[in-house]
């Protein structure tokens, strides 16, 4: 690794540290960014959070080479970490530093598109089912009670099993699309108990259109717990996307998905530890950042401290 | 008169504001005695510290962020309730001094039956084996007057109405015998023919088991028919404090003549529409009380004095010494007080 | 009471709730809850009916079928002559500006995510009554009817009191200039000084306004301040309903008569002689027969008729109706 | 409460029924043409009329339908295309080892969280209770596979205190008959189930330590107080009954978790179970067994949710009572 490889690190870093600084100037006036950040774990893991996302928007400036580039192959294979390559080689000879910070940008992309697809079709089926109840929402909730009773891995080991090769796209997809029960489940509970709250029939006695009352006065009271779950959300998805990676039916290899790269240093764990373990650390020490953003969101949203 | 059973001395009990910021001075220097077999009444409005003065006396405030100040003194048999150890402490609770809430649907634990947690303070206390205890359990449910006690032990608090609820509060509370029952607002959450029978039912038990009642309440009608004296705080303190009657018929602190004049009346004279008085403006919040007396920005008669100097609570007696006391300049200048207040 | 001036009628108002089904929508329904069971009153314009009853008696559900929160089973409500409970869309729309309603919790009735200028500005939206500035102009009007500084706009729900809430939730319902306003406890939630200032303001708002309120409350005493009329609601049913004098003079029923004798009085001299009824309020689902108060009634005359036969509204005095087999021979 | 029961039950059925038309639908959306699969790979004419012929393809697809829940009632699971075997048999030889690790598991993981949370409610914002809590939150955050392959890592392959995989020594032990190879069979479930237990364990603990702080702040332990309890009998007794409702939710959860989780432990320890199974046979495009073992998964988890429902029933009074 250069040393301005090492500047673009520091400098990245920093710019985690400024921006964090910056959302807790931008939020500490209200009372709610006041209790996140009273949360001891608030602040760290926004600085982590941060970290990743920067240095996986500015791959190109904190690698030195590129995630696919087998440096040499006989000589460089499970290289321990040093100062050209601070997190080693892995069995392929490649830099696993590199390859961590490009597979951040699949890892992280996965987790939040597949997170959205989920958390989206989660809130309108949700509030669907709790605006309109009766049949609309029997239906639906049935439909979730089947999906929640396919575990998401097992669901999705028949698709590739039955497919073949799935396509990246394909994939992100399915992850979001088997994701979204607990989701709704959770929206439509919330949304039953804000629809019975007084404010919701004065606007409707008012006049305010189905449309005007669940934009306007259900899903944001509703909002907390969807903000909560579509933290842990990404969370979960990376956890997955790593399990199915690390079975070889995930990412497609030799894309540097942490999951991948955890498979590909685990045949070699006993002599190189470091190819494996370093995606591992990167993975947990991610999802344990969203966790603990989860955590102080739910206690910074809590509408039940919201009258003190 | 009686030695006091009760003696609170300057009871502060202060809490740390939600942002961390500041204190909220809920009790700020309260004081007052409770005699045996007498019932008292504790007024005022939410926000005004009675709730959290009984929670007080039993030391079940909140740690943090709640804490009761060094200087405070509750004495109970001669001792200070503010610096016995837990397990003296504990030996009193429930035992001696007992207590009944406002909801008697959220205050009984949902998970067990209605005559578990009735035996419960008597093995405890009283060391009863678990029939022993069961058969007060059945008893108790009897003097609360719950019908069919032997089948209703076995149920649990949600197979049971809200009056139910509260006469097993009840039971429970009373089933060690205690010398004080403190009764925190105990027909706030009932109707009002069920507010009727448990205020018929605490008057009862109290004549036959000689207890003494500390009946925190808001409301002046169900004071003025159940106690012998009468505690009006406001603002974290007390303002006026009076036997019943003589609250009545004399109220002198402002704030206890614009409660009184609030109250819509069912014996008033009947015309429809008449217009209540009122107090004008709210209670501040207790982080932050108002310099001199605390209800000077509210008050009609306010001068430069209430503003500037905290009033001492004055005696304006016309029996004996101390039994009505006033928190209010206006004793030291009566001929400020003229008009009505609010008009 | 039906009569020509009558600004809103409800004749024959039912509406009942099937218990909740135990299972997957699919298992029997409990027992249904008879909410409200053939309701009728008339309120006459820029006057106020005090609708007084027990929790679970179905008052609060009387108020919302009428403004249409919830649909009634049948029964007709008549504003103007127009029957509320069959128009659609426009209709409905328009009818809904003449009627509004204020609720008991001043916590739960405003929006936590609006400030109180976002909150009055929505129904000046609705009904395109006022865009920009001239909303604005009207915001802080309204404001200042109902006792507040025009500063609170920027407020949130959360930094009000209880009381100023209840302010807002009242200049909310006025906002659209209706001549009917449901409401529904409003003062019950309130410190007794608060009380006092809610019950004065709208007092002066129903005669600044001509307003006419259908008035929900548990407290006599409350209602006795602000009522023309008076019906006593148990179980469901109207069981006494006349003008508020002669309700409190003297009371045909003998739950009115019980209920008007458990209302405490600040008064330690006078103490009346209390009726403790005995035992709960049964359960709506489960309706005793014959007359709904038999069991907890302490008429002395009380027999088998009162167990059999369910007694009629029936007027026992001029203007006073009860509904009692013994109204003339009252408590 | 038993009118509750077979409701419960039928619904469970329903559910269950459900899942396998889903399957059914996504055998037959992937196999609509088997001669020609998704990625353009050709497929030998025998292999795609024996397809045909096993999956009946050529007939209507209400009748396809119709056998396919016949021979799911009959115990028929298909044919395991790699494994040349009924599909039933495979599973069933799997499915104890894969019930002995989950189980043990949920044992770990239930016990573990239950006792670390309720001592981090106790601790409340002190030492031990952040401390625990960071851990927690961490070990909870890792994938369970990764922390398979670290403990494999660390305990097997450097500190050789356990074994690296597998079931039991099949030198020592071809049968377990004796104690000392019960005695192995522990040794070598130790890991597996070790990993599976500690990832739930520690998010029971963060679930059991927010349920009971909840339930401290609720009115009837101010009650209980007032009554003069011992703190210790007001929080085991009255705070712990109630915080435990939301535990027996939780457990139902935990089914779809631990299959799950099972899928990939099992893949590291080389345990043969239902989940390395369902793993070996998707490398091998044996989509017979994929589907079963999906099936009985969702079976497994339908069951799970049953079993908590009927324990909260049980534990709850509020329904207990209510439904008899």
């Amino acid at each position: 690794m250069s040393v301005w490889n090492w500047l673009a690190v520091g400098g990245a870093a920093v710019l985690a540290l400024v921006a964090v600084a910056e959302i807790r100037r931008r939020t500490g006036t209200g009372s709610s960014g006041r209790r996140f950040f009273r949360h001891p774990s608030a602040a760290p893991a926004l600085f982590v959070l941060a970290f990743f996302v920067t240095v996986a928007l500015a791959a190109p400036l904190v690698t030195p080479y590129r995630p696919y580039v087998q440096i040499d192959i006989t000589r460089l294979a499970n290289h321990a970490p040093s100062t050209q390559f601070p997190l080693g080689t892995d069995p392929f000879g490649r830099d696993v530093w590199s390859r961590l910070v490009y597979g951040a940008r699949i890892s992280l992309g996965i987790g939040a598109l597949a997170m959205l697809v989920a958390v989206t079709t989660g809130v309108v089926v949700g509030g669907v089912a709790g605006y309109f109840r009766r049949w609309v929402d029997a239906t639906l909730m049935r439909l979730v009670d089947v999906g929640l009773a396919m575990p998401r891995v097992f669901m999705l080991l028949m698709v590739v099993a039955l497919w073949d090769h799935v396509p990246l796209t394909v994939l992100v997809l399915l992850i979001g699309l088997t994701g979204w029960f607990g989701t709704s489940r959770l929206v439509r509970a919330e949304v039953l108990s804000v629809r019975e709250r007084e404010f919701v029939a004065a606007a409707r006695a008012l006049g305010a259109e189905p449309a005007r009352v669940i934009l306007r006065h259900v899903l944001p009271n509703a909002a907390a717990p969807i903000i909560v779950s579509a933290a842990l959300g990404i969370g979960n998805v990376m956890l997955l996307e790593a399990g199915l990676s690390f079975l070889g039916l995930g990412v497609p290899s030799p894309a540097p998905s942490w999951g991948n790269m955890i498979a590909d240093g685990w045949p070699k764990m006993a002599v190189a530890w470091w190819a494996s373990t370093f995606p591992g650390l990167a993975i947990s020490l991610v999802v344990m950042a969203l966790n603990a953003v989860g955590d102080a969101l739910r206690d910074a949203l809590d509408p039940r401290k919201e009258t003190a | 008169m009686t030695e006091p059973l009760l003696r609170v001395r300057d009871l502060k009990t202060y809490f740390v504001t939600e942002h961390g910021s500041g204190t909220a001075r809920a009790v700020d220097g309260v004081s007052f005695d409770l005699y045996p077999g007498e019932t008292l009444g504790l007024v005022g409005e939410s926000g005004c510290g009675k709730t959290v003065t009984s929670l007080s006396v039993l030391r079940l405030i909140p740690e943090p962020p709640g804490h009761i100040r060094p200087g405070s003194f509750i004495e109970f048999a001669g001792r200070n309730l503010l610096t016995l150890a837990p397990r003296e402490l504990r030996a009193i609770r429930g035992n001696q001094i007992a207590m009944i809430f406002q909801e008697p649907m959220t205050s009984l634990n949902p998970v067990f039956t209605v005559g578990d947690q009735i035996a419960e303070a008597a093995i405890v206390h009283q060391r009863l084996s678990r029939r022993a205890a069961r058969a007060r359990a059945i008893e108790m449910l009897k003097l609360v007057g719950i019908p069919d006690p032997a089948q209703r032990v076995d149920h649990y608090p949600h197979q049971m109405s809200g009056g139910m609820r509260q006469r097993v509060m009840i039971a429970m509370a009373l089933v060690c015998h205690p010398k004080v029952l403190i009764a925190d607002e105990p027909t706030t959450a009932l109707d009002v023919t069920i507010q009727a029978q448990i205020l018929e039912l605490l008057e009862r038990l109290q004549a036959e088991l000689g207890m003494a009642v500390m009946l925190i309440t808001h409301d002046l009608g169900v004071v003025a028919g159940s106690a012998d004296r009468v505690v009006v705080m406001y603002a974290g303190q007390v303002v006026e404090q009076a036997p019943t009657p003589d609250l009545f018929a004399r109220p002198l602190h402002p704030y206890t003549v614009g409660l009184l004049a609030s109250v819509p009346r069912l014996d008033a004279p009947s015309r429809a529409r008449a217009r209540l008085h009122g107090i004008p403006g709210q209670v501040p919040a207790a982080s932050d009380w108002p310099g001199g007396c605390r209800f000077h920005p509210r008050c009609p008669y306010a001068w430069d004095r209430c503003r500037e100097e905290e009033p001492p609570l004055l005696d304006a007696s016309t029996g004996e010494p101390g039994s009505h006391t006033v928190r209010c300049w206006l004793l030291t200048e009566p001929q400020r007080r003229t008009g009505r207040p609010g008009s | 009471m039906t009569s020509s001036s009558a600004l809103v009628d409800v004749q024959g108002l039912v509406k009942h709730f099937p218990g909740e089904r135990a299972f997957f929508g699919l298992g029997r329904p409990r027992a249904v809850v008879r909410a409200v069971d053939d309701v009728s009153f008339a309120i006459t314009s820029g006057q106020t009916l005090g609708l007084v009853g027990e929790s679970g008696c179905g008052k609060s559900t009387v108020g919302r079928t009428i403004l249409r929160l919830i649909e009634p089973d049948a029964g007709r409500v008549l504003m103007d002559g127009l029957n509320l409970l069959t128009l659609g869309g426009r209709e409905l729309r328009a009818l809904r500006r003449r009627m509004q309603i204020v609720f008991q919790d001043p916590y739960g009735s405003l929006n936590p995510r609006l400030t109180v200028r976002q909150t009055l500005a929505e129904p000046l939206a609705i009904h395109h009554l006022a865009t920009g500035a001239d909303a604005g102009r009207r915001i802080a009007a309204l404001l200042e009817e109902v006792g507040l500084d025009p500063g609170f706009a920027r407020s949130y729900a959360h930094e009000l009191s209880g009381g100023q809430r209840q302010r807002v939730g009242i200049a909310r319902a006025l906002s659209v200039e209706p001549q009917f306003l449901v409401l529904d406890e409003p003062v019950s939630a309130l410190d007794v000084s608060v009380q006092a200032q809610v019950l004065n303001l709208l007092a002066d708002l129903q005669q600044r306004r001509r307003l006419t309120y259908l008035f929900i409350a548990h407290d006599l005493a409350v209602v006795k301040y602000i009522a023309d009329d008076v019906a006593v609601m148990y179980l469901g049913k109207i069981v006494e309903r006349a003008p508020a004098p002669r309700l409190y003079a003297a009371p045909r029923h003998p739950y009115t008569t019980s209920l008007l004798s458990a209302v405490p009085v600040p008064d330690p001299t006078a103490q009346r002689p209390r009726i403790v009824l005995t035992g709960d309020v049964p359960s709506p689902a489960h309706p005793p027969a014959g007359c709904p108060f038999h069991p907890r009634c302490p008429h002395p005359k009380k027999d088998a008729r009162c167990h059999t036969e369910p007694p009629a509204l029936r007027e026992v005095a001029p203007g006073q109706l009860a509904a009692c087999h013994y109204a003339e021979e009252p408590l | 409460m038993a009118a509750w029961l077979v409701r419960r039950l039928a619904a469970s059925i329903a559910i269950v029924w459900a899942v396998v038309t889903l399957t059914f639908v996504i055998v037959h959306l992937a196999h609509g043409s088997p001669c020609g699969q998704s990625d353009g790979r050709p497929v030998a004419p025998e292999t795609c009329a024996a397809l045909i012929r096993r999956f009946g393809l050529d007939r209507p697809i209400g009748i396809q339908y119709v056998k396919y829940l016949g021979a799911l009632l009959r115990g028929d699971l298909g044919e395991s295309l790699a494994l040349h075997r009924p599909v039933a048999d495979a599973l069933a030889e799997a499915l104890p080892n894969t019930f002995t690790l989950t189980l043990t598991a949920l044992v770990i993981d239930f016990a573990l969280g239950l006792a670390l949370g309720v001592y981090q409610a106790a601790r409340e914002r002190r030492f031990g209770d952040i401390a625990l809590g960071n851990a927690a939150l961490f070990v909870n955050s890792m994938p369970t596979f990764w922390l398979g392959l670290v403990l494999l890592l660390l305990l097997a392959q450097w500190l050789r205190l356990f074994p690296v995989g597998g079931l039991r020594d099949l030198v020592l032990c071809p049968r377990m008959d004796s104690l000392p190879c019960l005695a192995d069979f522990a040794w070598h479930l130790t890991l597996p189930a070790l990993t599976l237990g500690l990832v739930g364990a520690a998010g029971t603990a963060r679930y059991q330590r927010a349920a009971l702080l909840e339930v401290v702040r609720q009115d009837f332990v101010r009650t209980a107080r007032a009554k003069g309890l011992p703190e210790r009998r007001v929080l085991l007794v009255h705070a712990l009954r109630n915080a435990l409702l939301p535990l027996v939710t939780l457990f139902g959860l935990t089914f779809p978790f631990l299959l799950t989780g099972a899928v990939l432990v099992e893949t590291v320890f080389a345990w043969p179970g239902m989940g390395r199974l369902a793993v070996t046979a998707i490398l091998q495009r044996d989509y017979p067994v994929v589907t079963a073992a999906a099936l009985i998964a969702s079976v497994m988890v339908v069951l799970g949710n049953l079993l908590a429902d009927v324990l909260y029933g049980v534990a709850d009074p509020r329904i207990r009572v209510r439904a008899t």
